[in-house]
């Protein structure tokens, strides 16, 4: 009983506020247009737990009756009967509205999560407006698993799978082929080459920083040049660009140099900061190239503009040229102007074709399963397309 | 040695004087060539166009001085526009140099005649809110409060206190994006969080390696449209009737375009026609 | 000719001139204009990084939450971690630091995991939806739609290329034929982005030309 | 302690990565934004270490007098004057008129451009010398290329016909191949993340 007067004396009480006094009486009770109704307000799904959504039935005057609705404003409170503030607002003929918020405690607009709120909804005309009954409460909480991302939590974990399993195999011996690569038959007879001739070898490991995939692939290959070139006594020179990659450079040699049984001839001044600057380096580079005439060059990793005086100054200096990277406005002029070229993924493959471990050949199979599931899909979805089985088309759809 | 070998054997400072010249020559002539507009160039223009007057613009400039020949006219080009639609402009950068570069391109404008009559304030027409670091993260900030992701203007000024910023919390509250990309972060990530993510209508301009490979973006609520090197800022300055840097640089390029299709032709043509002997000797 | 009065653009010029004496070959000149260059540009992105990154990130954030804490002591100030927390990106960094000492240099692997580590899980995820999975959604098209010729070259295209970038078969018999054809799809992309590529550079010299006979030497426009 | 702590972070920082994109819960979008900024400081740092390799390596050799220890010493002086003039003035060193920002205008500037600039006369030698129609490839390249360049010579009643196979060559069989291309380098950069965060690639670590 409490309840019911406390409820109706708010009627009242409101309905002061939604009629002020001057525009109440003037206005005829035909001209109001209906109020929303059945007003809910829930957690906005797969979020940080910052944001209430509000959702309620248009009201009968929206697109019909007297149609005299323009807009739906969307109040809040922390209690039934507390003070509305203005949140939103949302044009006529919708019937949804996100409230969010912020997760920053300081920030103004912080919306706390498990916190109950009150929402009521204003449908507008010209001057105009009637008020929904208030919502039973919403809070707002934080999911654990966003189900938009389906698709890609599918796809980690078939990659995961495929990869994983091959490694296994590998582990236990099977053999596993790879198609041979001909920028990387090419490495060998490249360092001979080197060799005959008493030239240095130059390597460059590209502008990429030490986690980047391609300087990553780039290390693989080094610490196998390296090996040979310590077998051959040739000097190696890799002037570097970035801090962390020297060191990781000068380790990587360092250790090969060990592996191959010649420690003494290792020197640490051959792997040498030459500068972050993109065309000081290419110049710095283009002054060694000059000046030490190197039999063979290798660019392998991340490479941008600089790509093409490289590859240009090289072949003036006679040298053969390996070079490989995963940036596609740069390929065109290695293979332009250098003697073999790793595209894109065959620089990532050749890392596993030349270390020939069992572990690095299992992901690139688990690689090569991922793109047969790939090509399969991409035949499929032709056909679904074409026939319009929306359904198939959904499974690759990705909410961010 | 035959005329092929000796052509073969064009010592390379040749070459590069041919073009210097090549270059240099044309842009003495006032030609105002043709130039043919392409669909994707006009989607950014006609989103421009159609802006109601007080409609709120950002533009991110993220590139640095190597690419400003291509992008500098495209942001000139975009600012005027702007200005004389009375549209209020939102600067900012992804790469530390972008919103110096973006204030030369103001100071060109500005001081055009007809914009100068405008005379339009900073932080009430046009507000720089300068680099941050963090790449894609600011866009992603940005969608949830700009606020947060820059806490101050380039000049160090809070954004609370800038009359034009007032009203914009996020993307909602902006009209149309446009980012001006030479690499990354570029135009890809804008497309992933501002578009894909938070639904903001945006364009671009793109330097001629990066252009191609945005145009799988185009279309599908993801890039309205994208301008692509020299040739896209000479579109745009045709589109707004304003011919400037873009169409007399356009010239030069089609004169220095023909003379590398020419060497191309040449070096083959000698190529093959050695090929005999060389197979020989 | 009325060459400009700014000592700023002279410099510029005579620089940009002793950049272009390395086409006709390497000369005292050029190395000058490089040296010069390398220790401008290491100067200039030191200052850069650190003002826009360490201070504004690192100083300012850490400041903030000290104040927190002499303002409001100890139990505020604990609580307000989202800004003091931003030390450990600090210590991380002078982690780095320690290896210019041979001895105490391997503390340093400790934050250079911590950045191989956070972008590795950030790569699986970003290459695996944006190269992966969404360009699969894109090019699932349809053969029966008003545009279905390009339709079939793209997935045609798309599905020889794939077939060229795959390691575990050997290229020949129709296998190889297929991925001869992808290598020749690719081949097309990379003439086109050279294509491309030349208008940028193109551009790029029009540009100099321009600050040199124009802003430079006012011969032009 | 040296070596199994170190991959120890890599696989824990790693798999959270990994997991927070799933869990959109406030903390972990908290830990995500932290990460994500203590990697830009530690750049920093790392800045700091290319910096002292470079002056090191610098005055090493204006000491030794080796042959150009002249450009070497210009190279410290160039970097200490910009360090100088950086920090001195404190924050206000970046905004536009301080000498820090003239020394970007009228030395970093200029001289990157004409850096970039080079290409242009190299991509005009390599066209010459290097852009043979040797192979069946090769040719591909070339004919497609050629037929972008012309998009920009005006070549009357040509152009129209070029401007569309331009335009089919961009949109058609170039966005074919770099689905593939990208396809293809997406699952290898996923391959080699995978790698580095179970430990089984630890070139990048190198060997004590």
């Amino acid at each position: 009983m409490r309840k019911v007067a406390i409820f109706v004396f708010f009627l009242l009480f409101s309905s002061i506020f939604v009629f002020p006094p001057d525009k109440a009486f003037a206005q005829e009770e035909t001209e109001m247009p209906a109020s929303p109704t059945k007003v809910e307000a829930s957690d906005t799904p797969n979020d940080n737990g910052h944001s209430i959504t509000v959702k309620w039935k248009l009201s009968a005057d929206d697109g019909a009756g007297k149609n005299n609705v323009v807009v739906y404003e969307v109040l809040r409170s922390d209690s039934p009967e507390g003070e509305f503030e203005l949140r939103g607002m949302v044009p006529a003929g919708e019937s949804v509205f996100e409230d969010q918020g912020a997760k920053d405690r300081q920030s103004p607009n912080y919306l706390p999560s498990h916190k109950k709120f009150y929402y009521t909804v204003r449908a507008k005309g010209d001057g105009i407006y009637s008020d929904s009954e208030v919502s039973a409460p919403g809070y707002a909480y934080g999911q654990w698993f966003h189900t938009g991302k389906f698709p890609v939590f599918v796809a980690v974990l078939a990659f995961s799978a495929f990869a994983l399993i091959f490694i296994s195999l590998a582990r236990k011996g099977k053999k596993l082929y790879v198609r041979p690569l001909a920028g990387i038959e090419a490495v060998d007879e490249a360092i001979g080459r080197a060799t005959e001739m008493g030239k240095p070898i130059l390597y460059i490991i590209g502008l990429g920083s030490a986690d980047m995939i391609a300087t990553i692939a780039s290390f693989t290959i080094l610490s196998r040049v390296a090996k040979k070139t310590a077998e051959y006594q040739t000097p190696i020179l890799i002037p570097c660009y970035d801090a962390v990659v020297m060191a990781v450079a000068q380790e990587t040699v360092k250790a090969a140099y060990l592996e191959a049984g010649r420690p003494d001839i290792y020197k640490e001044e051959n792997v040498f900061f030459l500068t972050s600057m993109q065309f000081a380096y290419v110049a710095g580079v283009n002054g060694i190239m000059l000046r030490e005439r190197p039999a063979t060059n290798f660019y392998l990793g991340k490479f941008y503009a600089e790509s093409l005086i490289l590859a240009e100054t090289g072949s003036v200096a006679g040298s053969i040229q390996i070079s490989g990277t995963d940036e596609i406005a740069q390929i065109p002029f290695f293979v332009a102007a250098t003697d073999y070229t790793l595209i894109g993924e065959e620089l990532y493959a050749a890392s596993a074709y030349l270390g020939r471990e069992p572990v690095l050949l299992g992901t690139l199979k688990g690689q090569d399963w991922g793109k047969a599931v790939v090509i399969i899909s991409l035949i499929l979805g032709a056909i679904a397309a074409s026939l319009h089985f929306q359904f198939f088309l959904d499974l690759f759809r990705v909410q961010l | 040695m035959g005329f092929f070998e000796r052509l073969l054997k064009i010592d390379r400072r040749i070459i590069f004087t041919l073009i210097a010249i090549a270059i240099a020559m044309p842009l003495f002539f006032d030609v105002s060539m043709y130039v043919e507009t392409t669909s994707e160039v006009r989607g950014v223009f006609t989103a421009v166009d159609t802006l109601s007057a007080g409609s709120k613009v950002l533009i991110s400039f993220d590139f640095d001085p190597g690419s400003m020949p291509e992008l500098q006219p495209m942001a000139e080009s975009f600012f005027r526009h702007c200005f004389s639609r009375d549209l209020k402009v939102i600067v900012m950068g992804l790469w530390p140099q972008g919103p110096l570069q973006a204030n030369w391109a103001l100071d060109v404008i500005l001081n055009e005649p007809d914009i100068k009559a405008k005379n339009l304030q900073y932080g009430v027409d046009y507000v720089n809110l300068g680099y941050t670091a963090g790449n894609e993260v600011v866009i992603q900030r940005m969608g949830s409060n700009i606020h947060a992701a820059f806490p101050a203007d380039y000049y160090g000024t809070p954004l609370d206190d800038i009359p034009l910023m007032k009203g914009v919390r996020n993307f909602d509250n902006i009209d149309f994006v446009y980012n001006l990309s030479a690499g990354y972060p570029g135009t890809m990530e804008w497309v992933q969080f501002a578009a894909d993510r938070f639904r903001a209508t945006l364009g671009a301009g793109n330097t001629a390696v990066q252009a191609p490979l945005m145009y799988p973006y185009l279309g599908k609520r993801q890039l309205v449209g994208i301008l692509g090197g020299m040739k896209g800022a000479a579109e745009y300055e045709v589109l707004a009737q304003r011919p400037a840097r873009g169409v007399r640089y356009m010239f030069s390029q089609g004169i220095a375009h023909a003379v590398v299709i020419f060497f191309v032709i040449v070096g083959n043509v000698a190529y093959f026609a050695t090929r005999k002997k060389r197979k020989e000797s | 000719m009325h060459p400009s009065p700014d000592i700023g653009i002279w410099i510029g010029a005579l620089l940009t001139l002793g950049i272009f004496s390395f086409l006709y070959g390497d000369n005292p000149y050029y190395k000058f204009c490089e040296a010069l260059f390398v220790g401008v540009s290491a100067g200039h992105w030191f200052v850069t990084l650190f003002w826009t990154v360490f201070v504004a990130k690192m100083i300012r954030n850490v400041e903030i939450g000290l104040n927190t804490f002499i303002t409001q002591g100890f139990s505020a100030g604990m609580a307000d971690y989202v800004h003091w927390s931003y030390i450990f990106g600090g210590i991380l960094g002078f982690l780095m630091l320690l290896r210019l000492f041979p001895k105490i240099g391997w503390i340093s692997r400790w934050s250079l995991a911590f950045v191989v580590g956070t972008t590795s899980g950030l790569f699986f995820i970003n290459y695996l939806v944006s190269n992966g999975l969404r360009q699969v959604e894109k090019s699932i098209l349809s053969l029966g739609a008003e545009f279905w010729f390009g339709n079939l070259i793209l997935v045609v295209g798309t599905f020889c290329g794939l077939i060229y970038f795959f390691f575990s078969k050997e290229h020949k018999g129709a296998f190889g034929g297929l991925a001869r054809v992808g290598i020749w799809f690719l081949m097309i992309t990379f003439g086109a982005t050279f294509g491309y590529t030349v208008m940028s550079r193109m551009s790029l010299l029009i540009g100099r030309m321009d600050y040199l006979l124009g802003n430079w030497l006012g011969l032009i426009g | 302690m040296r070596r199994v702590l170190p991959f120890t972070i890599v696989s824990v920082t790693g798999f959270f990565m990994l997991v927070q994109y799933f869990i959109p819960r406030e903390e972990f979008e908290w830990i995500y934004e932290w990460t994500l900024d203590w990697i830009i400081v530690i750049g920093c740092f790392a800045m700091l270490l290319g910096l002292y390799s470079l002056t090191y390596v610098s005055v090493n050799k204006v000491r030794r007098k080796t042959p150009g220890w002249g450009y070497n010493l210009i190279a410290l002086a160039g970097l200490f004057f910009m360090l100088i003039v950086g920090f001195v003035p404190g924050q206000e060193s970046l905004v536009r008129g301080s000498v820090f920002m003239h020394l970007f205008e009228y030395v970093y500037v200029p001289v990157q451009a004409a850096m970039f600039s080079l290409l242009a006369f190299y991509i005009a030698s390599a066209a010459y010398r290097a852009f043979r129609a040797r192979t069946v490839l090769a040719t591909i390249l070339l004919v497609s290329a050629v037929i972008i360049m012309l998009r920009l010579v005006p070549l009357g009643p040509l152009s129209g016909i070029n401007q569309w196979l331009a335009n089919f060559i961009l949109t058609v069989p170039n966005m074919a191949a770099k689905r593939a291309f990208w396809i293809g380098v997406g699952l290898g950069a996923t391959a080699t993340a995978l790698k580095i965060m179970l430990g089984i690639e630890r070139t990048y670590m190198g060997r004590d």
